[in-house]
């Protein structure tokens, strides 16, 4: 029965498919479809989440009913499960968002690139071969240039230009790092990995960590591969952005975090934890410090996900128990609060047609409601008690 | 601008012999096989195909040729969204002279038979579903060189595309529902077709099937996506 | 025998890093993805000699017929010649 | 330090590529180094997976399970080159549209002319 987890990734793939037809059929019929496709797949993910929490244990789901070392397997344990759940729910309001808030044609194309973003999110933090994991990086990333590039602005095809090349020169690193690992260790599998790891040469092992994180690090944000995400933020539609802020960049971080730690028995952890440290540290200063110069309230609460996206990348690279539990419990407040500010940013957009400062200007009048959404993310970010993010 | 030019290859020069460094550690042309030893022992019994890679594509590791036909899937959905006008057309003025056109329309069924051979016999020879589509994808970028005004049939091929993309989950959600995983071969191991005649064309389970899908997805795909880029926007 | 195949190898390697040099200096961006074609052919010869057939054939279906056509209609629809002789390292790594 | 004649010629071409990518100034020269960054990666993982005197994955008359090269690095590549092929048309299409907004495709004078 468990094995039926595996219509996480079979639904929104099917349905993705089946929206040329349902185009054919009736265009207006295009986003009602969304809509429905995201809440089914917030049900499915409920029953996962359930299930696992229920009895305990992972589920893990084998493609082609071959064994782990030998076939693919995606391991949902209580982390992926609440995870995929999170980016259900936040999928299905976005997808309610985008009916509203999508008015450049094709949306039938829209519609199939936005499921396939969420397909390929839930299956990076699932999956458990680290090749498998490149193909579903590669399916979030490519996706995510389409929508990035969706508006046809100028400034949405800079922005999609930059991230394009800086993603293509990461995921070449990160396959690199794939061929050393398997070149010395003949396997894929990262639990098998995982157990093997110390039989792996240091410099070998070096390189190929130094190669995978540095890949990672474009989808995670990190510092010198960071340049992308203002601009990706500010030019794509808003009901994207909120998606990558959301979880797009969570699950890049959070695969980066599992193969870091898979190799925590051996000499090299250290040194790249380390790493991660630095790079996560420089994120959050150089994130704050200009997130204060911004007029455009987007970039804005961009430059605001990065240096949370850092918070988050510091606490897992401190290494303690505390430090890790500190990052998730960050990772998932994080993620419902920027989800609500981006939504509620993009509803005034939507409203009023801009959103530089100034027509923020009024706005407790105008919009109470969703005013006071925008003031509770604030103070949720900003750390005052009460409010979960802290 | 000769000093910048120096200090990046000077720089790269060392990610160079980072990189040879720990290569060399990693033999060329040792046995370093550990899973792959294992496919290499089982691959006649398990999915009944002769070619170990197409086994491994399709069978060990389908979840990855999934994702993998998802990506150009993206990718020529991609290319359609961002290119898309109200009204486009070809704007080539320079009809292809009588020996291209003639050759052409000649070449054009061989040429797709060709890429429907490669990608059935995907489990005896080397090919499969992915040159397959490419070879079926070059037919139709010859005839879009030689006419200046062909055009595929858009409808068409979009229907074709989503069909071929549900029918390589639908396979997949049938292994599901029969043998209990996803993707999994109900051909070979629970109906156990084809035993007797491992090596020949009717064998290997669903390999067939499901590379005779990739190789008319892949070969629709890079055909819209090539539509798409020959195609300019007028107003 | 083997030093002959040894000399095919090392002759086919040394023309793709020389395709691949001069698909990054050359001018005329036609002339350059001709030499990335070249570098994807010779690559497809390689992976013959390395015996991955089916790699070869994708390689030189896809690598090399496909992405040179689809780079080809670009330049048709954007411009030939690279204008500018000025280099500087990359824009994006500023914010 | 010794490699092999395979492992010089997948790191060259990375570096050519990354060469490209990081000082040249025109997007479709940037996109063609992209473009050899990735064969370079594929080269190398299929030299990774060779084995000296054994011959091609297919076992048909002749060619034990004992005397085949591993066939995984294979099925790897075959999945990288259509990715490789996907980002290439997806990147040329935004330059595209990038070159129909701005009328040029060089980095600095898209950024000049975005102010």
């Amino acid at each position: 029965m468990s094995q039926y987890a595996a219509l996480l990734i079979a639904l929104p793939l099917i349905s993705a498919f089946f929206v040329p037809v349902v185009k054919r059929l009736s265009r207006r019929a295009v986003m009602p479809f969304l809509v429905l496709i995201t809440a089914v797949q917030t049900g499915i993910a409920a029953w996962v989440f359930n299930e696992v929490y229920t009895t305990g244990k992972p589920i893990i789901i084998m493609a082609g009913g071959f064994r782990p070392p030998v076939g693919i397997n995606l391991y949902i344990g209580h982390f992926a499960a609440l995870f995929a759940l999170i980016i259900a729910l936040v999928s299905l309001f976005m997808a309610a968002f985008s009916a509203k808030a999508i008015t450049v044609e094709p949306k039938d194309k829209y519609a199939m690139l936005f499921l396939l973003l969420m397909l390929g999110a839930t299956g990076m933090i699932s999956t458990g071969d680290i090749f498998n994991l490149f193909v579903f990086m590669e399916i979030t990333a490519i996706s995510a240039y389409a929508l990035t590039a969706y508006n046809k602005t100028g400034e949405a095809s800079e922005a999609a230009m930059k991230y394009i090349i800086l993603g293509g020169i990461g995921s070449s690193f990160f396959l690199v790092g794939i061929a050393l690992i398997y070149g010395s260790l003949g396997t894929l599998n990262l639990a098998q990995i995982g157990l093997l790891a110390s039989r792996m040469n240091p410099a070998v092992l070096q390189a190929s960590l130094a190669m995978l994180v540095f890949g990672l690090a474009v989808e995670a944000e990190l510092f010198p591969l960071n340049a992308w995400a203002p601009d990706a933020y500010q030019a794509a539609p808003h009901p994207v952005t909120t998606m990558f802020s959301a979880f797009v960049v969570k699950a890049g971080l959070y695969a980066m975090i599992r193969i870091m730690y898979l190799f925590k028995d051996t000499p090299a952890f250290a040194g790249i934890l380390r790493l991660v440290l630095i790079l996560g540290t420089l994120t959050v200063v150089i994130g704050e410090l200009s997130a204060l110069r911004q007029t455009n309230v987007k970039r804005m609460f961009a430059y605001s996900s990065i240096a949370q996206v850092g918070f988050i990348a510091v606490g897992f690279a401190l290494g303690t128990q505390a430090g890790v539990n500190a990052a998730v419990f960050h990772m998932v407040n994080h993620a419902i609060v920027k989800a609500l500010m981006f939504l509620a940013a993009g509803y005034v957009a939507v409203e009023l047609g801009g959103v530089s400062l100034e027509d923020f200007r009024g706005l407790g009048r105008r919009m109470p409601l969703t005013a006071f959404s925008i003031t509770v993310g604030a103070i949720s970010v900003i750390g005052i008690p009460l409010f979960n993010v802290f | 601008m000769v000093m910048k030019r120096a200090i990046a290859i000077l720089t790269l020069l060392i990610i160079g012999y980072w990189m040879a460094s720990a290569l060399a550690n990693v033999p060329f042309g040792a046995d370093k096989m550990l899973v792959g030893q294992y496919y290499l022992d089982h691959v006649k019994a398990q999915t009944g195909a002769v070619n170990a890679v197409t086994a491994v594509v399709v069978n060990y590791r389908g979840f990855d040729t999934l994702g993998e036909v998802t990506v150009l899937f993206i990718a020529s959905t991609g290319v359609a969204a961002l290119l898309w006008r109200r009204k486009r057309e070809r704007t080539a003025k320079t009809e292809g002279s009588v020996v291209l056109t003639t050759g052409s329309r000649l070449l054009f069924p061989f040429i797709v038979l060709f890429g429907a051979y490669i990608f059935i016999h995907g489990h005896l020879t080397p090919g499969g579903g992915f040159p397959g589509g490419a070879t079926i994808a070059t037919a139709f970028l010859m005839l879009y060189l030689a006419f200046s005004t062909y055009e595929i049939p858009h409808r068409g091929f979009e229907i074709t595309e989503g069909l071929a993309g549900m029918g390589y989950v639908a396979v997949g959600l049938v292994g599901l529902a029969v043998g209990g995983y996803f993707l999994f071969d109900w051909i070979w191991q629970s109906w156990g077709w084809g035993h007797a005649n491992i090596g020949r064309l009717f064998s290997a389970g669903f390999i067939p099937v499901i590379y005779t899908i990739i190789g008319i997805k892949v070969g629709t795909e890079l055909s819209g996506i090539v539509d798409s880029m020959v195609k300019e926007g007028g107003e | 025998m083997t030093s002959c195949v040894q000399c095919i190898e090392y002759i086919m390697v040394f023309v793709m890093i020389a395709a691949a040099v001069f698909a990054v200096e050359w001018k005329d961006l036609l002339a350059a993805v001709v030499g990335m074609a070249a570098v994807s052919l010779v690559a497809s010869i390689l992976f013959f000699f390395l015996q991955a057939p089916d790699v070869a054939m994708t390689e030189a279906a896809i690598g090399a017929a496909m992405s040179a056509a689809v780079f080809i209609f670009a330049i048709k629809r954007t411009q030939r010649y690279e204008t500018e002789e000025e280099e500087r390292p990359g824009w994006w790594i500023r914010w | 330090m010794n490699i092999s004649v395979y492992y010089f010629g997948a790191i060259s071409l990375i570096l050519t590529g990354l060469y490209a990518v990081l000082v040249k100034r025109n997007l479709l020269k940037i996109l063609v180094g992209l473009s050899i960054m990735e064969t370079g990666v594929n080269l190398l993982l299929i030299s990774i997976g060779y084995i000296a005197g054994r011959s091609a994955p297919i076992l048909s008359e002749g060619v034990g399970p004992n005397k085949a090269v591993d066939p995984i690095p294979q099925a790897l590549v075959l999945t990288a080159i259509v990715i490789g092929v996907a980002t290439t048309a997806l990147a040329l299409t935004v330059a595209i549209n990038l070159y129909e907004t701005y009328k040029t495709l060089n980095v600095e004078e898209l950024r000049r002319l975005r102010g």
